[in-house]
């Protein structure tokens, strides 16, 4: 994101993003909940290339015991990457990003979850990076605020998120990794739709606060496209679960 | 360090045990597949566009990534004419309530180290066409697995799985250029294979034999082993990977149960790579 | 892995909440100062001599210290014409009860990114001039910060001796004499500085604003994001840091007031290295 | 394992192997009993040049407490090697063999101690290779059930082990470091003698289901020797208590 | 401390060591109580370029719960450098001497904190370098004992500590770095002022017995006078809170 | 971090303390040992074939087993014409109820530090002729210790072993042959030894010493000091390893004690190495 690109030109003479798209508009999305066997709630999310299984464990026992809280439950998160999900192979471990994104996505599900519910209990949210092509964390608390809710636990709002990203000057809709590259700045927001408040954001790289304020009004319309994907998803998984049983 | 587990002795066992057996003699199990028949397996090749390869392997609810990139590196002293290779694996804790997050613990090594001897044992992959200068250059794959959802033997749909990325890399090709390694823009390279090697997880109770089990079998066989087949039918590599007695007459009855399975995985796995 | 922490929900914090955000409606805070106000800023530059660069810096009891030691080695692959720093943060266990030994946990990881972001993507060193020889060797810049003593908001405090460390830092000259990379004896440099980031830490408590909050008022907060800023009041960084609502609307308000406060301590800073 | 030797001759033209031995023989082997202070029970044994201590403290109690099992002892094992005892000096820290082999030691002796006897304890197996010159695992075992004799740890029998290898397309027995190296297979095996059953089996290389069923007999004859050693250590081992006491 | 150093002259004409001190001089010391304000007690002490902050908590709940002693505090203790204190940069992390360090500074501690008046609690000591110029262990159980007092935790005695060197054969009182790496020995030492006894003691170096008893003379002697400053510092620190209280 | 451990003040401590100091004033042990009598030991070199020096000590119960590997590496910049060592130890699990397996503990830590201290402080090893090119190849030794049973005072016999092993290593020989290190089959060269430092541990009770401490003499002891000397009775190193008073009348008494206990085995030492 420091320097600007002399060779890529990440808007062409019509307006148009390396991948063809308008600055306004999302990647194509696929949304999927119910997807793993063995998890309480999971969902799986393609933006782009950028493909995340999201599952949730609880509220279980809380391991180890100490750990525990009287009043409400532990959220647990763990954002991580594959290896294989970036051009450079990730050594296995942790990452210092992968740490810190664990942190904001944790607190972002925090926000809606209702942990008053479930004292002395753990609630395990596990974002798996498969493939990263820019977005991850936003597509991650989406995956994840869906397998929630696949797995029953009551929430005041869904979470739905994307970034922002300016290019070659320009603020664009849900950046991809070329652009998060060669651009001047990223900044992933996740929110609650319903209240269109903000639970998660970041930026990195350089906007006016004029610019702020329309990025996150940007972000705020693709976030309620993305929410209406999610709405669908449960939906059919609803339905297919009541087909089953 | 290695620690006994809560599940094999507990009396709950002891009871699906006796149900599991009685079923057993009766050609039946608790899903209603036959004691010898494998869950259905699908198998789906690069799936992950930023690996040089990669296989989504299913195995009933069992549900298994595995990735390979391609790097170069100098190749061990001691075998200077051959590539290198090396898997890992990881029991990610979004795939069973029994995982927990952090470094492999000894089920994943065990995993990665199995997978890594039918590979190795078979001579499955032909390393000395991944040399680019000998005793210099080598082509060195890292084949890390991931395990997304277990429902019962994680070890056959992982090998399938890294065979199945392994038959479809494209490995990029690298040459040195005026004493430089350079990377060949738009080339690459199939991974040379010599044969297609499988594992065949098979349970015992008492003088019965099953084949993939569930979780629940898992945790009521008396013991278990992994075998591994090359395409000729030769056993290239054995786990007994839990406790339990096993009698010689049972190993030979496994050993023959084993072939066979493998010749069916093998099939499925070759045709859904488009190999042969 | 990331956990819930035992204080935000707590009925006590909910009673304190109130009492806090009564006050802040009549434009007072429980430590008597005004909703905006941050607390005095001591700035000590080049206090370890054995570092290339330091600062120690109190805002109010918080106080942290940050050194810097310059290294050489290779350029990053895809970057070969600039010169790699990186960014430690350590909250030392004698800062506060709260804080234990061992390695960072996601609080330091996070505070070491939010600096490394500030002074990041403010572009604040000019890499580009901390090269020895292209693609070859260039100048390693260790920034690293220990918290000695948490009173409240870290952040700020540790953007501010980072940047008064590099901008006080003096580089111990290399050059490559008949192919060999050798120090300069007794030559150094400055660091190449092209803007003074500063962050701003804002808390919110409904519909009020907080400026550089005290621990009290940390755990009582609806939610607190930390902004950075470049000399030309461009935002570069965003954290927020905590969980929470943040209303579109309130976070205007958080902008424009971040945009002030950074001014003012953009100006202690400047006066404190004497840069301008 | 992987290329067979040119240089090395693995089998001379009277059938005799790179150190004299014919196919079916052991090498040189010595078991002792109780040979450390300060554990419960202790063995060492000499196979060829491989040398290893086993040692066994318990039944004690389980640190940590919430590893313990209510209806059995946990049974604790380590295999580990030495930094000299191979050619190429090992790092410090457990390498993922050593882990692997942890676990195979720790089922085949779970296999035969009466666990159930001991509820709410712990009993530690410590395996510590000092030289390794092939067959550690086999070795390991074999001295490790004769530490748990040592320990008056109730067992149904003891569990005797070595490692069949296929070199030069011949089965052999006991095999060493130099034929594990160039040979095609190697296939350790432990079995409770009495019961003429395996508790430990794994290949490592290529065999054709015939050649493993006669391996798998090759093994079981060798087996029955290191038994009748084992015994041997043990009665020594009582005498000298007797003795003693 | 290995080989003699050839170029630097050490001790000059006049027997004036490199910084131009005497050979039974102290550096100038600086030693300053109650300089942090989250610890329960702290310090902070400059002997010439050697500069360390010390803090105590405690005592308090002990965690994790099994290290609780039913008769007495749990002493915990922690030495520390930091990454830019040395002349190479150290790599985050504890490094081996760091850890032993930890436990001859613990061991001297406990010897004078009443630990029996705090059954089932712990006293955390933590000791931060922030330069190394030699003498740190020293000065840095200096700075503990005094946190210690400000913390109010009852001791028999403070200690105070220096290091006695040789260099270019003779004992030289409070060594600096370069009379340590290019000196002959470094004996840090540390003592029970009042009752004139040894509570810490290390030698790295060559010394023959006489020179041994002459260099305990010595650091006992410059020990005295580091003992006043602590009063004094403690008697500031006091009149200090008088005031403000 | 250094936690304070169980033993030193319980009250059991207090009533064999007591006890123990009785015996000593009348010249005498639990064990029945005069109270500057250490324990009979034997030494027993080259047990290891694998490595290029080893030696297996018992001294009492305690036996320890010290390898040395040889490899060839980078001297340390400020030491271009030194050969190098280091010192590792692990209290393996297997010697005492007390040791735990993991990484090296605080207490193991202390024995390879205090056993390098002995080696590198003597200046026993006469790096400069471990030089393969000046500044670019020198030997390295790994002298590794590993304690096999823990019957107490594990410093001495870890001296005896780590000496016995450099006295008789055999350091396999390189040459540097048209720009290219290669090993000299067959060659090999004694460790260049120059003084044969051992170490001595010295217990206190009140008013009294004893050499070479038992389990429950080490928990009942006032205080301790482990005391390195040379051939020519020089002290090389010291350290008071564990809590309590030391007057300086004491420590002149142990200095002396130290000094002919340390003669007695290095004669035994050099008896068993062939040395002198």
């Amino acid at each position: 994101m420091m320097t600007e690109s002399k060779e890529i030109k990440l808007i062409d003479e019509e307006g148009r993003r390396v991948d063809g798209r308008k600055p306004d508009e999302l990647r194509p999305i696929r949304i999927e909940a119910g997807v793993l066997e063995k998890s309480d709630g999971s969902a799986y999310i393609e933006v782009g290339r950028t493909k995340i299984f999201a599952a949730v464990f609880g509220p279980r026992e809380v391991h180890p015991k100490h750990l525990e809280l009287p009043d409400r439950a532990v959220l647990n998160c763990r954002y991580h990457m594959a290896s294989f999900s970036v051009d450079e192979r990730k050594p296995l471990g942790m990452t210092r990003r992968e740490i810190e994104l664990s942190k904001v996505l944790r607190e972002a599900l925090e926000t809606v979850v209702f942990l008053e519910e479930f004292p002395r209990t753990m609630i395990d949210v596990f974002v798996e990076v498969i493939q990263a092509d820019g977005g991850t964390r936003t597509a991650g608390i989406t995956a994840a605020s869906l397998a929630l809710a696949d797995a029953g636990i009551p929430m005041s709002d869904l979470i739905a998120a994307t970034a922002v990203g300016k290019v070659a000057g320009t603020l664009v809709l849900d950046i991809n990794d070329i652009e998060d590259k060669y651009g001047e700045a990223d900044m992933p927001v996740a929110m609650t739709p319903r209240r269109n408040s903000i639970v998660l954001l970041q930026l990195n790289g350089r906007m006016t606060s004029e610019e702020l304020k329309k990025a996150l009004e940007m972000a705020s319309q693709g976030i309620k496209k993305i929410y209406q994907l999610q709405i669908e998803a449960l939906k059919k998984r609803y339905s297919v679960v009541s087909l089953e049983e | 360090m290695s620690l006994s587990t809560k599940s094999p002795r507990m009396s709950p066992i002891k009871i699906m045990q006796n149900r599991i057996y009685e079923l057993l003699k009766q050609g039946k199990r608790i899903d209603g597949r036959a004691p010898h028949e494998i869950r259905p397996v699908s198998i789906s090749t690069s799936v992950i566009e930023k690996a040089d390869g990669s296989a989504m392997v299913s195995m009933g609810g069992t549900k298994i990534l595995t990735g390979i990139k391609v790097e170069t590196g100098t190749p061990y002293s001691d075998r200077p004419n051959e590539g290198v290779f090396t898997v890992n694996a990881e029991l990610l804790p979004l795939a069973s309530a029994s995982f927990e997050p952090g470094p492999p613990d000894e089920r994943a090594v065990e995993l990665a180290r199995i997978v890594d001897r039918c590979i190795r044992e078979s001579r499955a992959i032909d390393l000395e066409k991944l040399v680019i200068t000998e005793g210099e250059r080598v082509y060195m794959l890292y084949i890390d697995i991931y395990v997304l959802d277990y429902d019962g033997n994680y070890f056959d749909p992982a090998v399938l799985s890294a065979v199945a990325a392994l038959a479809t890399c494209k490995i990029p090709r690298y040459e040195v250029r005026n004493g430089k390694l350079e990377r060949v823009e738009g080339e690459s390279m199939k991974t040379p294979i010599r044969t297609i090697p499988v594992s065949v997880m098979i349970g015992v109770i008492q003088d019965r034999l099953l084949v993939d089990p569930s979780p629940m079998e898992e945790r009521a066989l008396d013991t278990s082993v992994i075998l591994g087949y090359d395409s000729d039918s030769n056993i290239v590599s054995i786990q007994k990977n839990a406790p339990g007695l096993l009698s010689l007459n049972i190993m030979e009855q496994i050993i023959e149960l084993g072939s066979k399975k493998a010749e069916e995985l093998r099939s499925i796995l070759v045709e859904a790579v488009g190999l042969g």
